[in-house]
């Protein structure tokens, strides 16, 4: 067998995304070994569950290496940011979630991983479909909401640079409590900014209460919510407020019209999953695909999925995910964002805004 | 100046779901010396039996409403049975820990029973907000606003003229010695205990209106700690105001923090950096009873 | 120690920690076992006991301060941050291992000494809520000034070396980490038996006559919490260097609230007890990840249906020991111990 | 007749320490009963032991009865004690402190239906009239005495049929012992209220007492009527501090040594 | 008598006042050198107040206290043993947690030099220091026949045995002036004589002047050289025990009758 390591979040802060991701990554996994697993030889998954908590992911790496994994599965940016030097020493290579934008570059993180672009970009093509999208003669105005978290200031800088190259106003920044419950204070103060549109990289609850006194406070700007705040709870929560803002996405939305979503719903059994639940399952089958790469040109190591990952070059996820490739000198899977919107209650797909593979924007 | 207007409104009526919280808090403190660190996640208890009850078996609010209130003085009184009374005299910090150890089982149990999902209320309150001042203010903040001030006007009735709230007092002081006047001690700390778990649950159920629960729901009991220490831990006056004051203190440092300094995030610190600052001056907070000592 | 037929010539004698010679066999034994431990076993079990002896440096210094001075503190896992980032400052410098520890805790003192300033009027849980804001204002800047910690981004640490040469493995930091915990509780053991413990315990027992026998509550409180915060520093000093990296995130008030978890399931006042609770609540988790892989060979699905579990089992575990061991594992342990010294052989 | 009967009674704190080895007394209705005996006899055990307060501290009787009114107690929670009429007015007063005096003495009237409690209050403060000037103040803040003085008002709230007084006189000035025994006389007599006290002032219990024990090492060694015992020899030089020949020992003339002679029961 | 007229502690026109109610008023008094010299009065009037003035628990409104002509007043209560005054405590106030050895150790706190770092490896100096005044300690522990219980934790101690450690505690501290506040109180006889043997020795062997606070006026009037009587915060009375106990205002402020004089026994 081969083994890989699971780390998730199951019951800390971010265990409501991170038990559907989890379960994205099991039922991949579950799929790959009942066809035919990589050449034959199965996938044995084995998970820990490290609540957040950087000491217990540092301890259950220990475990998954002395049980002699191959590559790892990771979450969230406190683990991932702390394993980064230990895999590299180790030679595991990390599928994580956290997509901070040093990780893209290997000359800081060479075993890391992902299966979206980082932050920083997600964040420009957002800017560059909203400016494409933009009528009016003067310049957009826009203003960022964030929580004062290191995950939420990662991309900042990138974003405000791009969005005044683009030609935007950049009005200024509210800060929005992951837990808040109510976010009037930060929309007084966009409106003060007469901010057009608002950037928002909380998670879904801090989202829907933005949107919540947006919608009772009567500001019209419009939402652009990164992909940790913009899921199928949106709407659930935050009801007809959320109806017309715009989200950034990797994967399909489920029940999309790709090639891929049968494998989703017979896995699944047709229950509907969260858009989390699919970045999990391409996270595993980016890893799957490196696998095989690297049975084929050898043993199944971690040096040499990372090396197989590099010559990586636009591989379809069965379009769950834009193709995806990697570099020796540049881990960025993508340039490719998927727009989102939120319509009848329903997330939907708009379009996917692709980027140049600008060297200047690898690491920042 | 608008802008800080409506910021000073508007921290009153968040600061309200604060004092609510603090009120149970404070409950417990006055009739028990308990600190009950998992205030928050008896919220959150409170919040899912009636989620459960309203949602997963459709039973109308009303009646909702009352079978969680029943079901909130079951937990009060499996809580002080099972876990509080076998500590009844241990010194301070044992207590403060067997309260955080409740919590991590409240919250493990909650995770069990409805996993880690984002739940959502269906909307019982009217949605369309009211208008104070040029302020829309959601129904859901006047509820809150209306509860504590009444919960605080019968509680302090309560503790000051009622034999049961006096006797709760006393035995919160000297456990023995209230033995020996014919207080039944063990009932006087399951009834604060059930008091509490109402108060709580009505927090959490106006909570979940505001904005679906989750699992992670009980960190409010940590932001309710200023609001209580800065009123007086024992002080129900000050657990009402002091919410209050928190609220308003945490949106208006964080407007100015933003203005001037242009310092994101200051809200969370705010509260407690001016909580130190009052403490320096009044060791109880603003009314608090000092404690007596003589030697 | 003293009951069964033990005299003594001198007060000195008296004074000793382990006044026995079979509890210096003992004693032998056990730092042999730690010095070979590394060659024998497999290397996950070397890297939990450096999280352990990591966890117990932090443990017994919260002892020195909450056990033994009485004074609460929830921002604890903040001092030791405030350690693990003076210490990675420093190292980012350039200066070499000894300095860098040195002065993390160094910076953790001074932090410790400066929230300690409100401990002069506060008492109980006014005062432990008064570290928790400290907890939460050093985690506020530890996010934002960003020249200095890196912020969101968090530092990246360098393994130590000393002369040359490097810490580079789980194996080799074991026998860092094992001196420098040694002599950490070696430090705190001697504090607490000498003149400035006997004033931490004189203040925590009655600060009033205290006070009359001379001695400076203010004084000795920031000393308490200096001294506590200093070893916390070097704990997380450790730490830093072990993780290779730190971010906010790690010195949360969680991290707090477990060092608190330790002494009091170890028993409140005891350097041993610190040290049993430090074990304790580093393994538990350990534990249960193992069980629930084991079970998962049987039942795929069990992961899912543990974690949420774990906390509980965390939380009851605080409980039970709480309601029936008040005391802590120390007691436990001297119960053992008492049980041993009417062996036949043990004198 | 009797009200109070403790035959044979043994105590044992944490299932370890056997302080009453088989302790008997009689409390006779409407009497003034005392109890003398060094520290750590097992006095305010013996009172513990009948008001069911032991529980809360590890202890247990072992053995032995308690009968109240003819009947063995039909349980040993201290808040049924107090309805069934025995008040313990506790060692060193143990009032309230961040409670107001008339709150304190609320809390006295617990038990008691709520139509008593003005005539009871008006009660206590004709005999305490120091209490209600101080009605409304905390009671941590007033005087030794004035604590001491509140403490038995909130047992003559309860309107008890036996009072257990264990050490009132502790830490008072001469006079306001005088004070406080005069009134205990008066409730004894007024109220009808049947008393066993707990003294260390030996003198002033055995005046006052209709009837005396005196207690060592948890078991009685003698025992008499109040105004026999005083003129007892042994009870003057052990317990009274007088020489032989009734005259008063100084305290300057003693010396090191153990003088104490073993009293065995 | 051993006094010679030489004041060691003089207090004058101190005031002290709570919430504007005085506690003290303009109250002075002195402590001859080599003196016993007792302070009486009500409950309330004030005595513990003036301990606590002297040894810097409080500080008085107005007037000034000094001792060997230097004034205590501006310097903190944890400075006060420097100039030589120990003191007990009215209510028990031993570090429970500690055994009787640490807690006299505690009390040689600021006549122990060494520091934080010489702690921290504890060897040489710092060991050193401690053989000498462990040494000390012992001499105490031996005086007071407290070696049973030498490596006990305080707290578990009977009553009377800590009542003795409290004053080995301020003894440990070689003070020249020792304030007793109410040693006796709760005692039985034989320890009330043993106490005042203590007294006694304390001050005719090793010199130290006592300023006492007690009720039992029967050891007050037998050693005292010198009585104090305090009323309502001020002075009633002050001269030799002869004089006070015979003065009508005392008398009727705080004896009653004459029994008062043989309370406690
Ligand atoms: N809670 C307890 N746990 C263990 N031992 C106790 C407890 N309470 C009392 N004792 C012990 O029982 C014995 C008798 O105590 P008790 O308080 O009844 O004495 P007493 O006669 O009232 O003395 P005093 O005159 O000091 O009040 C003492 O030796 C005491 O140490
Ligand atoms: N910390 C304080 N705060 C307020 N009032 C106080 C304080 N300490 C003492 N008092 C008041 O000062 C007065 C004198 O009290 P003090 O304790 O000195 O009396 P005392 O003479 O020692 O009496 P006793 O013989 O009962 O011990 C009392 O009225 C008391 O209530
Ligand atoms: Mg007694
Ligand atoms: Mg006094």
């Amino acid at each position: 067998t081969i083994k890989v390591g699971l780390l998730s979040d199951l019951t800390g802060p971010t265990s409501s995304v991170g038990t559907p991701y989890a379960q994205g990554i099991k039922d991949c996994t579950a799929y790959v070994n009942a066809n035919g697993g990589i050449n034959g030889e199965q996938i044995e998954l084995i998970q820990v569950d490290y609540a957040y908590n950087v000491q217990q992911a540092l301890s259950a790496y220990k475990r998954f290496k002395s049980k002699g994994i191959v590559a790892l599965q990771g979450w969230g940016t406190g683990d991932t940011e702390a394993l980064v030097r230990f895999v590299s020493r180790d030679k595991i290579p990390v599928f994580s979630a956290s997509y901070s934008p040093h990780l893209m570059d290997p000359s800081k993180a060479p075993y890391n991983f992902t299966i979206a672009p980082d932050y920083s970009t997600q964040g420009r093509a957002g800017l560059k479909y909203i400016k494409d999208t933009w009528t009016e003669k003067r310049a957009p105005r826009i203003a960022f909401v964030y929580p004062d978290k290191p995950y939420g200031h990662v991309p900042l800088p990138a974003m405000k640079e791009y969005a005044k190259e683009l030609g935007f106003e950049v009005t200024g920044d509210e800060t929005l409590d992951l837990k808040a419950m109510d976010a009037t204070p930060q929309i007084l103060g966009l409106k003060k900014q007469k901010a057009d549109f608002v950037w928002v990289g909380g998670t879904t609850p801090s989202t829907a209460v933005l949107m919540k006194d947006a919608e009772k406070l009567g500001f019209k700007g419009k939402f652009l919510v990164n992909i940790w705040g913009n899921d199928e709870n949106l709407a659930k929560m935050a009801g007809p407020a959320c109806e017309g803002n715009l989200g950034m996405q990797a994967a399909a939305v489920y029940g999309q019209d790709v090639p891929g979503m049968k494998i989703i719903e017979t896995e699944t059994k047709g229950q509907p999953q969260m858009t989390h639940y699919l970045r999990g399952f391409v996270s595993t089958m980016v890893m799957v695909e490196g696998m095989k790469k690297a049975a084929a040109n050898g043993k199944i190591t971690g040096e040499n999925i990372k090396n197989a990952l590099e010559t990586m070059r636009d591989y379809d996820p069965m379009g769950l995910a834009p193709a995806i490739s990697f570099y020796p000198e540049d881990h960025r899977p993508s340039m490719a964002v998927n727009v989102c919107t939120v319509k009848d209650g329903k997330l939907e797909f708009v379009q996917t805004v692709s980027l140049p593979r600008d060297a200047k924007w690898l690491g920042k | 100046m608008e802008y800080y207007f409506q910021l000073i409104i508007n921290g009153l009526v968040v600061g309200s779901i604060y004092s609510l919280v603090a009120l149970g808090f404070v409950i417990i403190y006055k009739a028990t010396k308990v600190v009950n660190f998992a205030q928050g996640e008896m919220v959150m208890a409170g919040a899912y039996i009636c989620f459960a009850l309203t949602v997963q078996y459709q039973i109308p609010f009303a009646l909702a409403f009352l079978m969680t209130l029943a079901f909130s003085v079951i937990l009060g009184l499996v809580i002080e049975r099972m876990i509080l009374r076998p500590l009844i005299g241990e010194p301070i910090i044992s207590v403060v820990m067997v309260t955080i150890g409740l919590s991590s089982i409240l919250k493990s149990l909650v995770q069990v029973f409805w996993g880690t999902q984002i739940r959502v209320f269906p909307p019982i309150l009217p949605q369309e907000p009211f208008i104070l001042l040029g302020l829309p203010i959601a129904p859901v903040y006047v509820a809150a606003f209306v509860l504590c001030l009444l919960l605080f006007a019968v509680f302090s009735l309560f503790f000051k003229y009622s034999s049961i709230g006096i006797a709760m007092r006393a035995t919160a002081f000297d456990q023995q010695a209230a033995q020996s006047m014919g207080i039944g001690i063990k009932n006087i700390f399951a009834l604060s205990w059930c008091i509490a778990a109402v108060v709580s649950s009505i927090g959490g159920i106006i909570l979940g209106n505001i904005n679906g629960i989750n699992s992670q729901l009980g960190h409010l009991g940590l932001k309710v700690f200023p609001a209580v220490i800065l009123g007086g831990l024992d002080s129900l006056l000050g657990a009402a105001l002091g919410g209050l004051i928190i609220g308003v203190l945490e949106n208006v440092c964080e407007g100015v923090a933003r203005e001037l300094f242009n310092l994101g995030g200051f809200k969370e610190v705010a509260s407690f950096v001016v909580l130190v600052i009052i403490l320096m001056v009044k060791p109880y907070g603003l009314f608090g009873t000092k404690e007596i000592e003589r030697v | 120690m003293l009951k069964c037929g033990l005299f003594f010539t001198s007060y000195n004698k008296e004074d000793q920690f382990f006044p026995s010679m079979f509890q210096k066999t003992c004693l032998g034994l056990f730092i042999a076992a730690m010095l070979i431990a590394p060659q024998v076993l497999d290397f996950y079990y070397i890297s939990v006991m450096n999280l352990i002896m990591i966890a117990a440096i932090g443990a017994v210094s919260l002892n020195l301060l909450t056990g033994v001075c009485g004074q609460m503190s929830l921002g604890h896992g903040a001092f030791v941050g405030v350690g693990a980032y003076g210490c990675a400052i420093l190292a980012s410098k350039g200066l070499p291992f000894v300095i860098c520890l040195l002065g993390g805790g160094t910076f953790a003192a001074l932090a410790g000494m400066f929230f300690g300033i409100p401990s002069l009027r506060l008492k109980g849980i006014y005062l432990a809520i008064s570290t928790l804001a400290a907890q939460m204002i050093l985690e506020y800047v530890f996010l934002h000034w960003s020249a200095l910690t890196g912020g969101a981004n968090g530092m990246p640490v360098d393994p130590p070396s000393i002369m040359g040469f490097s810490f580079d493995s789980d194996e080799k930091m074991f026998y860092l980490i094992f001196a420098v915990t040694t002599l950490c509780v070696l430090g705190v053991s001697n504090i607490i038996r000498s003149r400035s413990g006997r004033a931490f315990i004189a203040i925590r027992d009655f600060y009033q006559s205290a006070e009359n026998v001379g001695v400076n509550l203010f004084h000795f409180k920031l000393q308490a919490f200096a001294t506590s915060s200093f070893i916390a520093g070097i704990a997380g000093g450790l730490w830093a260097y072990y993780a290779m990296y730190i971010t906010p995130e790690q010195f949360s008030i969680s991290l707090s609230i477990s060092y608190l978890a330790m002494i009091i399931v170890g028993g409140m006042g005891s350097v041993t007890g610190a040290i049993f609770g430090a074990v304790f609540i580093t393994l538990l988790p350990e534990v249960l990840n193992t069980t629930t892989s084991l079970l998962s060979s049987f039942a795929p699905d069990i992961s899912s249906l543990m974690a949420p579990l774990k906390e509980g089992i965390f939380g009851l575990t605080l409980v039970l020991f709480l309601i029936f061991e008040p005391e802590g594992l120390v007691r436990k342990w001297k119960l053992i111990k008492a049980y041993w010294k009417l062996y036949p052989f043990a004198y | 007749m009797s009200l109070l009967n403790v035959q044979n009674l043994e105590v044992v704190y944490n299932d370890v320490v056997l302080v009453l080895k088989g302790l008997s007394l009689n409390v006779a209705k409407g009497s003034i009963t005392t109890l003398l005996g060094a520290n750590g006899a097992g006095k305010s055990t013996t009172l513990k032991a009948i008001s069911g307060l032991l529980e809360g501290e590890d202890g247990k009787a072992t053995s032995g009865t308690i009968l109240y009114k003819g009947q063995p107690m039909s349980s040993k929670s201290p808040e049924k004690t107090v309805r069934q009429g025995i008040f313990q007015v506790m060692e060193g007063r143990r009032i309230f402190e961040d409670l107001t005096v008339e709150e304190n003495l609320r809390c006295g009237a617990y038990t008691q239906p709520a139509k008593n409690f003005s005539g009871n209050l008006e009660k206590v403060y004709t005999y305490f009239p120091r209490l209600r000037e101080r009605k409304a103040q905390l009671a941590g803040y007033m005087s030794g005495g004035e604590q001491q003085m509140l403490a038995i008002g909130r047992a003559v709230m309860a309107s008890p049929e036996l009072l257990l007084l264990d050490e009132p006189s502790l830490g008072l000035a001469p006079l306001l012992v005088e004070e406080i025994f005069d009134i205990v006389k008066k409730i004894n007599k007024e109220e009808g209220v049947t008393v066993l006290l707990v003294e260390q002032n030996a003198r002033m219990a055995l005046s006052l007492a209709d009837y005396g024990y005196i207690m060592e090492n948890g078991r009685i060694v003698m025992d008499g009527k109040g105004s026999e015992l005083l003129h007892n020899p042994d009870v003057q030089e052990f317990y009274l501090g007088l020489s032989h020949g009734g005259e008063k020992r100084s305290y300057r003339d003693v010396k090191h040594y153990r003088r104490r002679k073993r009293w065995l029961g | 008598m051993n006094g010679n007229n030489e004041p060691l502690l003089s207090v004058n026109n101190i005031t002290l006042t709570f919430k504007g109610v005085a506690a003290l008023s303009r109250v002075s008094c002195e402590v001859p050198k080599g003196s016993i010299t007792s302070l009486i009065g009500p409950n309330g009037a004030g005595k513990t107040s003036m301990l606590n003035c002297i040894s810097g628990r409080y500080t008085p409104d107005k007037g000034s206290i000094t001792m060997r002509g230097k004034e205590l007043l501006g310097t903190k209560a944890c400075k006060r043993t420097d100039f030589g005054m120990s003191r007990t405590f009215q209510n028990i106030a031993l570090f429970k947690g500690l055994s009787v050895l640490d807690n006299l150790m505690v009390g040689r706190h600021s006549r122990i030099k060494y520091g934080l770092l010489a702690s921290l490896f504890y060897f040489g100096k710092a060991r050193k220091e401690e053989s000498v005044h462990r040494a000390r300690v012992e001499e105490i522990i031996d005086f007071l026949g407290l070696s049973p219980y030498r490596h006990q934790a305080a707290g578990h101690l009977p009553y009377g045995v800590q009542k003795k450690v409290e004053l080995g505690r301020a003894l440990a501290a070689e003070p020249e002036l020792l304030l007793l506040d109410e040693p006796m109180a709760g005692m039985n006889l034989e320890e009330t004589e043993d106490m005042a043997r203590y007294i006694l020795d304390i001050n005719e062997e090793w010199g130290i002047s006592v300023f006492l606070v007690e009720h039992d006026m029967g050891v007050v009037m037998d050693i005292s050289d010198h009585v104090v009587v305090l009323d309502f915060g001020r002075i009633l009375a002050s001269g030799t025990p002869e004089e006070v106990q015979s003065n009508p205002k005392v008398i009727s402020a705080y004896l009653g009758d004459e029994d008062g004089l043989y309370q406690g026994r």
